[in-house]
């Protein structure tokens, strides 16, 4: 009952927008992800940790093909689930001080995307993991390509059909899987058991990796990344890089992974060594970017590499790693573009050239930008830390060399990051920030949420790695048979 | 020649009429690719539609089945209503255009 | 007892947290107070803590609070290991931490951001604390990186000005670099013992033969790590430009504390480093080195932090080479009583700046002997001390480096000699410089002129009997002494000495020779400043005159920066800047665009197909069917 | 027998050709008649003697005539039609040529298998006698008899709507 | 046979009711009567099992053509249910124009139902003679009569095709009914008959014209662009569904132990025709032409069903038709009231229109969604079903063409979306759109929500 509710409530809540008018649309809209996100945590509280599928739902739906509709919950998608309804409202927070036109059809996408994203984290069954997946999709094209910028038609439109071929590549995936599955069902447990062929699991690990890899994005498939970021309104980029992204590392996680050892066994040093190249590279021209959104949306490439190359190390520590990473990044890049809105809405720009000396106008800015930023360069006793410390061990695990390069991110993240930090919010201020409004109530309370839990899992993982470790051992043992 | 009716199915083989009815057939082609008058190129598709008739009526013979000829009926019940709508159309151009030249209406393309 | 070692910990944290929060809200005096008071109780606490470990009444066994990561069969707790070793380092930094704190209540007086200071102090003390406390390797990463953390936010305290705020990234980045080899290497530790804690750790590299290929790998990416965080070459450029922040600060983590870390990291996992024989010879040569080049810039400088801090950037060389030649006790010695002094010099130099209204040019200053006494008094002992002028504790630490670098290799001595002279005539030209002849500032600066108040000078004396007296506690035993700071150490480094015996070969007449020697040395090299600063008065030149070859080069510090801007910084640029233009913009962007491009424009031409006549589509349909039955029906 | 078959065959494919070529649409309505004539004679040949009535009558008689009155009506007895271009006839003869061939390559060998039973039983003369024809059409093919009567209609109701001069 | 026996039927009381000055019921009239033979028809499912091939094998009315029948009837209702507004679009009274209809969907339905080639023949020439009328029934405007010659001289010369190929397989295999045709085919003398061989190239070109499949398609978006909008959608719904069953219970009943044969060719004409039609259709600025490249596009896609050739496959083509018509018949709803508007037939009459009319803007954006196959829409699970068809046949390439070609397609189809949503409008003024549309949007709407997430609906019956 509990998945159903987090599954369809932000949808069937976003109902009351029929009755209300473009005024009351952010509270409204706040206030149901608000509840979502009780209800997550509730759902949290009450999950046992083990690597058993909890409060799931098994009822048929499409009898003549074999396809149910199964839902339920593992710890991976239990954190992915918190993640998802943690960042919502801290999103429709960041929009509280501008008006969008439309705000109903606004607020109705947010939740909509909610409710496609939380689909793809709870599917049991490969069918309905499909439909989430686009679903998620719809909404995010028409809030970049309605409320975005000068360049937004194009530049979703390509976004768009990208990942849109990504995905069409999963699907014939997704259909090859289920015809060779013995009892003709959809379901992921199903789906593990089928043996495949060498060559065959390697065209299928392609037509997955592409999919993923155009989702994440890995490099060299990340072309429309940094447009849509920049293209997109505020909130789109958060939904963009703090949740969607997660479903193509999500993805990897639930199929690759356990779906194709020998595949992982033939193509996995090619999709790591593209995630390390993507670190190096992301991180590079995050160095040369003058657009705070484009370096943020360059040092996503380079995080998402990272979490890539984690996960496809196939160890426990890189995995494990890779799902906190997961959390930690969408803790991360929301609070980063969160802060960029916020200085964009107050002084016009966000060209770093035009900023600085902010720190001194608000000095509570200064300090949650310092512990997001810190997080995002994977400082000690933030989140980042812990995610990158298990991923790149698990990568040394896997091969040395490589770690040594994909440790040269953290070395380029501090650069860009440090720079960024420092060029907008040290220094003196030129004219465009002289009048800087304070931190609104909303800001406020969606900078110190975020913050405190960048610092939560920081200090304490645990509450989060007890949830992770026994699924992704579960999904490791699948992966050794 | 029982019944003193001689039957030419048993001195031709059933190549020369298939042959026969594909020269037709493809003059009838060429014909239509070649002409630009409407109406000629209709004549052409009739004369195409009569190769089959022929080809079928053969057939028929050869195979000693009433049916094939049956079907020649339907198929110039066809040939009469085609001829009569496109009859009409070619007249409706004509008031329109004063033309029947294929060539005349190309407006819609690409 | 547990709580106790916790609570050292906490303290300076929960001066953090409070003087962080409360930064508008708290009086500066209660700042002061609550800043200084964790400190103060936290060194109180260790020492109690020495005291337990000397009683033995305090056990050796890690304290854990909680699992931090668990994955896989990687288990990492947040645990804290007290012995012998973190806490003598645990008092030396609340210790000199505290007197820092204390005097910076004088000195931060007028600053805005007091509050905000002294948190960050209190977080830096914290993170040092974390570092030299932890149990295992992440825990010391986690304070390692701490420390790089507040030094960016103390040297950039001042974060209006821009220089000040490049200086701090510099530090951060300078010290991430080598942060990164500490981390491959912590990787590596794991990856060969399974486990990264100490005893666990240690355990095992003693099983291993010496000169063993994984311990030298492991041993040389800590050393990286060593580099970055104590300012050795290739990584020590950042030291001097952190003197950008607040003079206490530069005192607290440029001297006495923060870029000992790379120190006591060696000495903490000394039994690996003893194993690899190679790394060792590397890391004695990148000491003298590092010694050498920095005691050569530190002659020619003027900005008086700058001396200092190339000083400091020397002294740690000697540490180094005291490492790399097995002397890890003196190296730790060295560490306590370079704390003492250069924290002295710093505040020193503090309240001289203080005195000129935030003058740093030492061209501008001179005479101050008069105006500033007490600073003047202590300024001269620890340049005595520094110098290695018996009896102040610089001359017992040093020794014992140069008689362990002699036992190890006499070529090494001669150029640590070298070094040590030098060490004595830049300390003494600043002296000279500063406090002697005549006032070369301006009127106004005159007027100013003051000695400073007792919260900075009480300071500056506590620190001054220090650095006079901390060498007492380990006076050789061919002085006559116990050497008990020595013997103090032994249980941690026993392993090691096991290996390396060199310094007993080493004859007490030996000894003395050494320390005639270098004693002569430095004497001549202190008389030689007094002859050319103080009786013939010559003055540092200014910029723009045309400087001997020599001097322009240690002057600009061998360039060594634009060095690396040019080979360095400009080409990651550069190649940056690159990729964005060529490889995104014109390879992967043009790619995908192109493809997209390609098939509007295959639709442009194929619609072109439709032509609107009935002939021609008649045409293209016979085509097909002739196509279709051609291949159906030949064969 | 043998020679009217190729005397037919002759006329049938010269008249087609001469319908496809003609520079005057009346010619290429009267060549097209003789065609049809031809058919019938091959028709008759068959012994589909009601069929070859049946050719004449609808074919060459309602259906040219309705060609001629339209060709009338328009009054488009002259051959002022544009011929298409040297090439394009060139290309549309080989196209037609090429599939010819191919055609006519293809059936050269097929042979029929035929069913000897009926020749014996001298059914096989009669089918194309209108008592049987009859039987066929009204008993096996009563449906589409009846449905041809709605294409009829369509067709009509079509012509009407869209030959009318003035619908209002 | 009831439900054709009554349509021809109510067509002949819609002639004759034309005769008299009861214009306004009629409309009532032909959607009920409709209505009505859709209800007796649905009716007879029940006694399929006992139907067993009637009148001489000349018909069958089998689960396939009950349901196809079905589809088809209702797509009429909703697009007569359009007519009333279409009045004065065409030069031909509303009777006349009702009657042709429903003798154009009784041809629709013979072809659905044929065990015997002549009614084959019958049904497509029937079906045919009424859209060529029906293409030129604008006959002042030249477009329209240019598209009724185009219709009309292609769709003969292609009959010559039909004809000549169902002569050809009668000759090789001496009967026209499926059933005998293909028990004869079971014996390889005349399976390798290059009589047969070239007779079943010749009914495959003829009905892959008649479906407008490369290089048989020429015809299509001259077609569609000249003719009435409302016929337009008819042909692109009404007409390629019976073309395609058609198409499918020939080669289903008749031709399936013959594979190796045609499919090579079907396979072919299927890549290209996806390609090709998605390819042009992202340069057109007719909506119109751009919907017929689209429909091209769509016929690829259906097509790879055909290669499936199993009963499963039916519901494929039945659930894949559905959905393609459910969203084409909207769409085209919402752009007879734009064209009336505006007298534009470029994309750019949909400018703002998210503004002007907000509902019908967002149907015509989730019929689109359904057409590019975006899921939870119908057309998503089309694609689901036919790519699942065809990679059970080992059709890998095929299928990654047609991923290809998904991708291209979402281009244009957004062309339309970014048009209404975010282009600037070329005025103020509103739009209202009568309400039998309205009720045509919603019923698509709904269908394509409901079907694509409740596939079993359609799929069930197909047991």
């Amino acid at each position: 009952m509990i998945t159903i509710f987090i599954l369809f409530f932000p949808l069937l809540a976003s109902l009351l927008f029929l009755f209300s008018g473009n005024e009351n649309a952010k509270k409204i809209a706040l206030g149901i992800s608000v509840i979502e996100l009780a209800v997550s945590i509730f759902a949290a509280i009450q999950f046992i940790p083990d690597s058993n599928v909890q409060f799931a739902l098994h009822v048929d739906w499409i009898r003549t093909l074999g396809i149910s509709f199964h839902v339920g919950m593992d710890g991976i998608s239990l954190l992915m689930v918190l993640l998802t309804s943690f960042l919502v409202p801290i999103i429709i927070l960041s929009s509280f001080s501008k008006e969008y036109a439309n705000a109903k059809s606004f607020y109705f996408l947010i939740l909509l995307m909610e409710c496609g994203l939380q689909g793809v984290f709870l599917s049991q069954n490969t069918f309905l993991f499909y439909i989430f997946w686009e679903v998620a999709l719809i909404p995010i094209y028409f809030i970049a390509a309605l409320w975005g910028g000068d360049k937004r038609i194009q530049v979703t439109l390509k976004f768009f059909i990208y990942t849109i071929l990504g995905s069409l590549f999963m699907l014939i995936a997704f259909i090859y899987l289920y015809l060779q599955s013995p009892t003709q069902t959809m379901d992921f447990q199903s789906l593990y058991q089928i043996a495949l062929s060498r060559s065959t699991q390697g065209i299928l690990f392609w037509a997955f990796f592409l999919a993923f890899a155009i989702k994440m994005p890995i490099f060299p498939f990340h072309t429309w990344q940094p447009d849509t970021y920049a293209e997109a309104p505020t909130p789109g980029s958060m939904l963009l890089s703090g949740i969607m992204l997660k479903m193509g590392v999500y993805g990897v996680i639930r199929f690759i992974l356990p779906m194709l050892p020998l595949g992982m066994e033939d193509w996995g040093n090619t999709a790591i060594v593209l995630s390390v190249i993507g670190i190096v590279y992301g991180s590079l021209i995050a160095m040369v970017q003058k657009d705070l959104k484009r370096l943020i949306a360059y040092s996503s490439i380079a995080h998402v590499g990272l979490i890539s190359a984690g996960i496809f190390t196939l160890n426990a520590q890189g995995l494990t790693g890779g799902i906190i990473q997961m959390l930690s990044h969408g803790l991360c890049v929301v609070g980063l573009f969160f802060v960029v809105d916020l200085i964009k809405k107050r002084t016009g720009t966000r060209i770093i050239t035009e900023l600085g000396g902010i720190a001194e106008k608000s000095p509570a800015l200064a300090i949650y930008f310092m512990i997001i930023m810190l997080g995002s360069i994977a400082l000690p006793l933030t989140s980042g830390f812990i995610g990158e410390y298990l991923m790149l061990t698990g990568l040394y695990e896997y091969n040395p060399y490589l770690a040594g390069i994909a440790g040269l991110g953290i070395i380029f993240g501090a650069v860009y990051m440090l720079n960024m930090y420092k060029r907008t919010m040290y220094g003196l201020s030129p004219l465009q920030s002289s009048e800087f409004k304070s931190l609104s109530m909303a800001e406020n309370t969606a900078l110190f949420a975020l913050s405190a839990s960048i610092l939560w899992i920081g200090i304490y993982p645990e509450t989060f790695l007890h949830l992770a470790r026994p699924a992704a051992n579960h999904l490791l043992e699948i992966a050794k048979h | 020649m029982e019944n003193g009716i001689s039957t030419i199915t048993q001195i031709i083989p059933p190549n020369f009429y298939l042959i026969l009815s594909s020269l037709l057939f493809c003059i009838g082609i060429i014909g239509v690719l070649i002409r630009r008058n409407i109406i000629v190129v209709f004549m052409s598709i009739e004369l195409m539609l009569n190769a089959s008739n022929l080809l079928m009526v053969a057939f028929s013979s050869y195979r000693s089945d009433g049916a094939a000829q049956v079907f020649v009926f339907f198929s110039m019940v066809v040939a009469a209503a085609e001829v009569a709508v496109g009859l009409a159309i070619i007249v409706m151009i004509y008031r329109n255009i004063h033309s029947i030249d294929i060539k005349e209406l190309s407006k819609l393309k690409w | 007892m547990n709580q106790l070692i916790i609570f050292i910990l906490l303290l300076p944290f929960l001066g953090f947290i409070i003087n962080g929060l409360g930064a508008k809200k708290i009086s500066r005096n209660l700042a002061g107070i609550i800043g200084s008071g964790t400190v103060l109780a936290s060194f109180i606490l260790s020492v109690v803590a020495f005291n337990g470990i000397l009683q033995g009444s305090l056990p050796s066994s890690p304290v854990s609070l909680f699992t931090w990561i668990e994955a896989g069969n990687l288990r990492i707790p947040f645990s804290f290991l007290v012995d012998r070793l973190s806490v003598l380092m645990m008092m030396i930094i609340t210790g000199v931490g505290f007197l820092i704190h204390v005097y910076s209540i004088g000195y931060m007086k007028e600053d805005e951001g007091f509050g905000k200071y002294f948190s960050y102090l209190n977080l830096f003390t914290f993170s040092m604390l974390l570092l030299v406390m932890g149990s295992n390797f992440v825990v010391m990463f986690i304070g390692w990186e701490g420390v790089g953390l507040c030094s960016y936010l103390l040297i950039g305290f001042w974060f209006k000005n821009n220089a000040y705020n490049n200086a701090a990234s510099k530090a951060f980045i300078m010290n991430r670099i080598g942060d990164l080899g500490f981390l491959l290497g912590i990787f590596l530790i794991y990856h060969t013992f399974g486990t990264l804690e100490y005893s666990a750790v240690f355990e095992k590299a003693k099983m291993l033969p010496s000169g063993d290929s994984t311990l030298l790998w492991i041993t040389l990416f800590l050393f990286i790590g060593a580099t970055g965080k104590s300012a050795q070459i290739p990584l020590y450029t950042w030291l001097p430009d952190a003197m950008a922040g607040p003079t206490p600060v530069s005192a607290l983590i440029h001297a006495a504390t923060m870029v000992t870390a790379g120190i006591y990291m060696i000495v903490r996992s000394n039994i690996m480093f003893t194993l690899a024989p190679f790394t060792m010879g590397i890391i004695s040569i990148v000491g003298l080195l590092t010694a050498l080049t920095a005691a050569l810039i530190a002659i020619s400088q003027t900005d008086i932090k700058k001396v200092l801090a190339y000083s400091t950037v020397s002294q740690l060389g000697y540490m180094f080479l005291a490492l790399g030649v097995g002397g890890y006790s003196a190296a730790m010695f060295h560490l306590m009583t370079h704390a003492f002094f250069k924290a002295l010099l710093f505040l020193g130099a503090g309240s001289v700046i203080h005195a000129m209204s935030g003058e740093q040019d030492i061209r501008n200053m001179g005479g101050l002997k008069k105006y500033t006494p007490i600073t003047f008094i202590t300024f001269f002992t620890a340049c005595l001390a520094i110098s290695g002028i018996p009896p102040f504790s610089g001359f017992f630490s040093k020794d014992e480096i140069l008689a362990h670098v002699y036992a190890s290799n006499p070529i090494l001595w001669i150029f640590a000699v070298i070094g040590a002279m030098m060490t004595a005539f830049y300390m003494f030209r600043l002296l000279y410089l500063v406090f002697y002849r005549d006032f070369k500032g301006s009127d106004k600066q005159l007027s100013h002129l003051h000695e400073s108040p007792y919260v900075m000078t009480i300071p500056l004396i506590v620190l001054a009997i220090l650095s006079f007296a901390g060498g007492f506690i380990n006076i050789p035993e061919s002085l006559g002494g116990t050497a008990a700071f020595k013997h103090y150490l032994d249980p941690i480094l026993e392993a090691s000495n096991q290996m390396h015996s060199s310094i007993n070969e080493l004859s007490h007449q030996a000894e003395y020779v050494l320390m005639a020697i270098s004693i002569c040395v430095v004497v001549l090299s202190i008389l030689f400043a007094r002859q050319k600063y103080y009786v013939r008065g010559e003055e540092p030149a200014m910029e723009k005159e045309n400087l001997p070859m020599m001097v322009r080069l240690t002057r600009n510090k061998f360039y060594i920066d634009e060095i690396y801007e040019a080979l360095v910084v400009k080409p990651i640029h550069l190649f940056g800047d690159f990729l964005l233009r060529v490889i995104e913009k014109l390879g992967i962007d043009r790619l995908v665009n192109g493809i997209g491009n390609s098939v509007i424009f295959s639709s442009k031409n194929a619609r072109l197909l439709q032509t609107g006549n009935t002939g021609f589509y008649l045409f293209a349909m016979v085509f097909g069917i002739i196509i279709i039955l051609l291949f159906n029906l030949i064969r | 027998m043998v020679s009217i078959f190729y005397f037919l065959s002759f006329l049938a494919v010269i008249s087609a050709f001469m319908v496809v070529i003609a520079k005057n649409p009346i010619h290429s309505v009267l060549y097209l008649i003789m065609t049809f004539f031809a058919i019938a004679g091959h028709y008759v040949l068959m012994n589909a003697q009601f069929l070859a009535v049946v050719n004449i009558i609808v074919y060459a008689g309602a259906i040219m005539v309705l060609f001629l009155f339209v060709i009338m009506l328009l009054n488009l007895n002259t051959d002022a039609e544009q011929n298409k271009s040297i090439l394009i006839r060139l290309t549309g003869i080989v196209a037609g040529g090429i599939l010819m061939i191919t055609l006519i390559g293809a059936f050269k060998q097929v042979s029929i298998v035929k069913d000897t039973t009926f020749y014996a039983s001298g059914q096989a003369y009669d089918i194309g006698l209108v008592k049987n024809l009859g039987n066929t059409l009204f008993k096996e093919f009563l449906v589409p008899f009846e449905l041809s009567s709605i294409l009829f209609l369509a067709a009509m109701v079509g012509a009407v709507m869209l030959g009318k001069k003035d619908i209002k | 046979m009831t439900t054709i026996v009554l349509l021809s039927l109510l067509g002949l009381i819609t002639l004759i009711t034309g005769l008299f000055t009861i214009k306004r019921y009629i409309l009532p009239i032909v959607v009920s009567g409709l209505l009505v033979v859709f209800a007796i028809h649905t009716s007879s499912i029940s006694i399929i099992n006992e139907n067993g091939p009637m009148f001489n094998n000349m018909m069958k009315f089998d689960q396939f053509s009950i349901l196809f029948s079905g589809l088809i009837l209702l797509l009429t209702v909703l697009i007569v249910f359009q007519t009333q507004k279409f009045e004065g679009e065409t030069d031909i009274p509303l009777p006349e124009l009702l009657t042709l209809f429903l003798f154009a969907i009784t041809g629709a339905l013979i072809m659905v139902s044929y065990t015997h080639l002549v009614m084959l023949f019958l049904g497509i020439e029937t079906l045919s003679i009424c859209l060529y009328v029906l293409a030129g029934s604008r006959r002042s405007e030249l477009s329209s009569n240019e598209a009724a010659m185009k219709y009309f001289l292609m769709g003969a010369f292609a009959s010559g095709f039909l004809l000549f190929g169902i002569t050809l397989i009668y000759g090789a295999t001496g009967s026209f009914h499926l059933a005998m045709i293909s028990a004869q085919i079971q014996n390889p003398a005349i399976a390798n008959s290059p009589m047969l061989i070239a007779g079943i190239l010749m009914v495959l070109i003829a009905l892959a014209f008649k479906v407008g499949a490369v290089p048989f398609h020429f015809w299509t978006p001259d077609v569609y662009e000249g003719s009435p909008t409302l016929v337009t959608s008819f042909m692109a719904t009404v007409v390629k569904t019976a073309g395609f069953a058609a198409f499918f219970r020939l080669f289903f009943l008749a031709f399936s132990h013959t594979p190796p044969m045609w499919n090579q060719t079907l396979w072919v004409i299927c890549a290209l025709t996806m390609t090709l039609g998605n390819i042009t259709a992202i340069y057109q600025n007719q909506v119109k032409r751009m919907m017929a490249y689209s429909g091209i596009a769509h016929t690829g896609y259906m097509l790879m069903a055909i290669l499936a050739l199993n009963q499963v496959a039916v519901s494929g083509i039945l659930f894949y038709a559905t959905a393609y018509a459910l969203a084409t018949i909207a769409l085209f709803a919402v752009f007879i009231t734009l064209q009336k508007n505006y007298k534009l037939d470029s994309i750019e009459s949909f400018n703002g229109f998210a503004k002007k009319n907000p509902f019908a803007a967002f149907v015509v954006a989730a019929s689109l969604c359904s057409l590019a196959g975006i899921p939870p829409l119908a057309g998503f699970f089309g694609k689901f079903y036919i790519f699942s068809l065809a990679l059970k046949q080992q059709n890998f390439w095929l299928v990654i063409i047609a991923i290809i070609n998904s991708c291209i397609s979402v281009y244009y189809y957004f062309r339309i979306i970014v048009a209404m949503y975010m282009k600037k409008a070329m005025d103020e003024q509103t739009i209202e759109i009568d309400r039998m549309s309205y009720l045509v949007l919603i019923i698509c709407m709904l269908a394509s929500l409901v079907l694509g997430l409740f596939p079993d609906l359609i799929l069930s019956l197909n047991a």
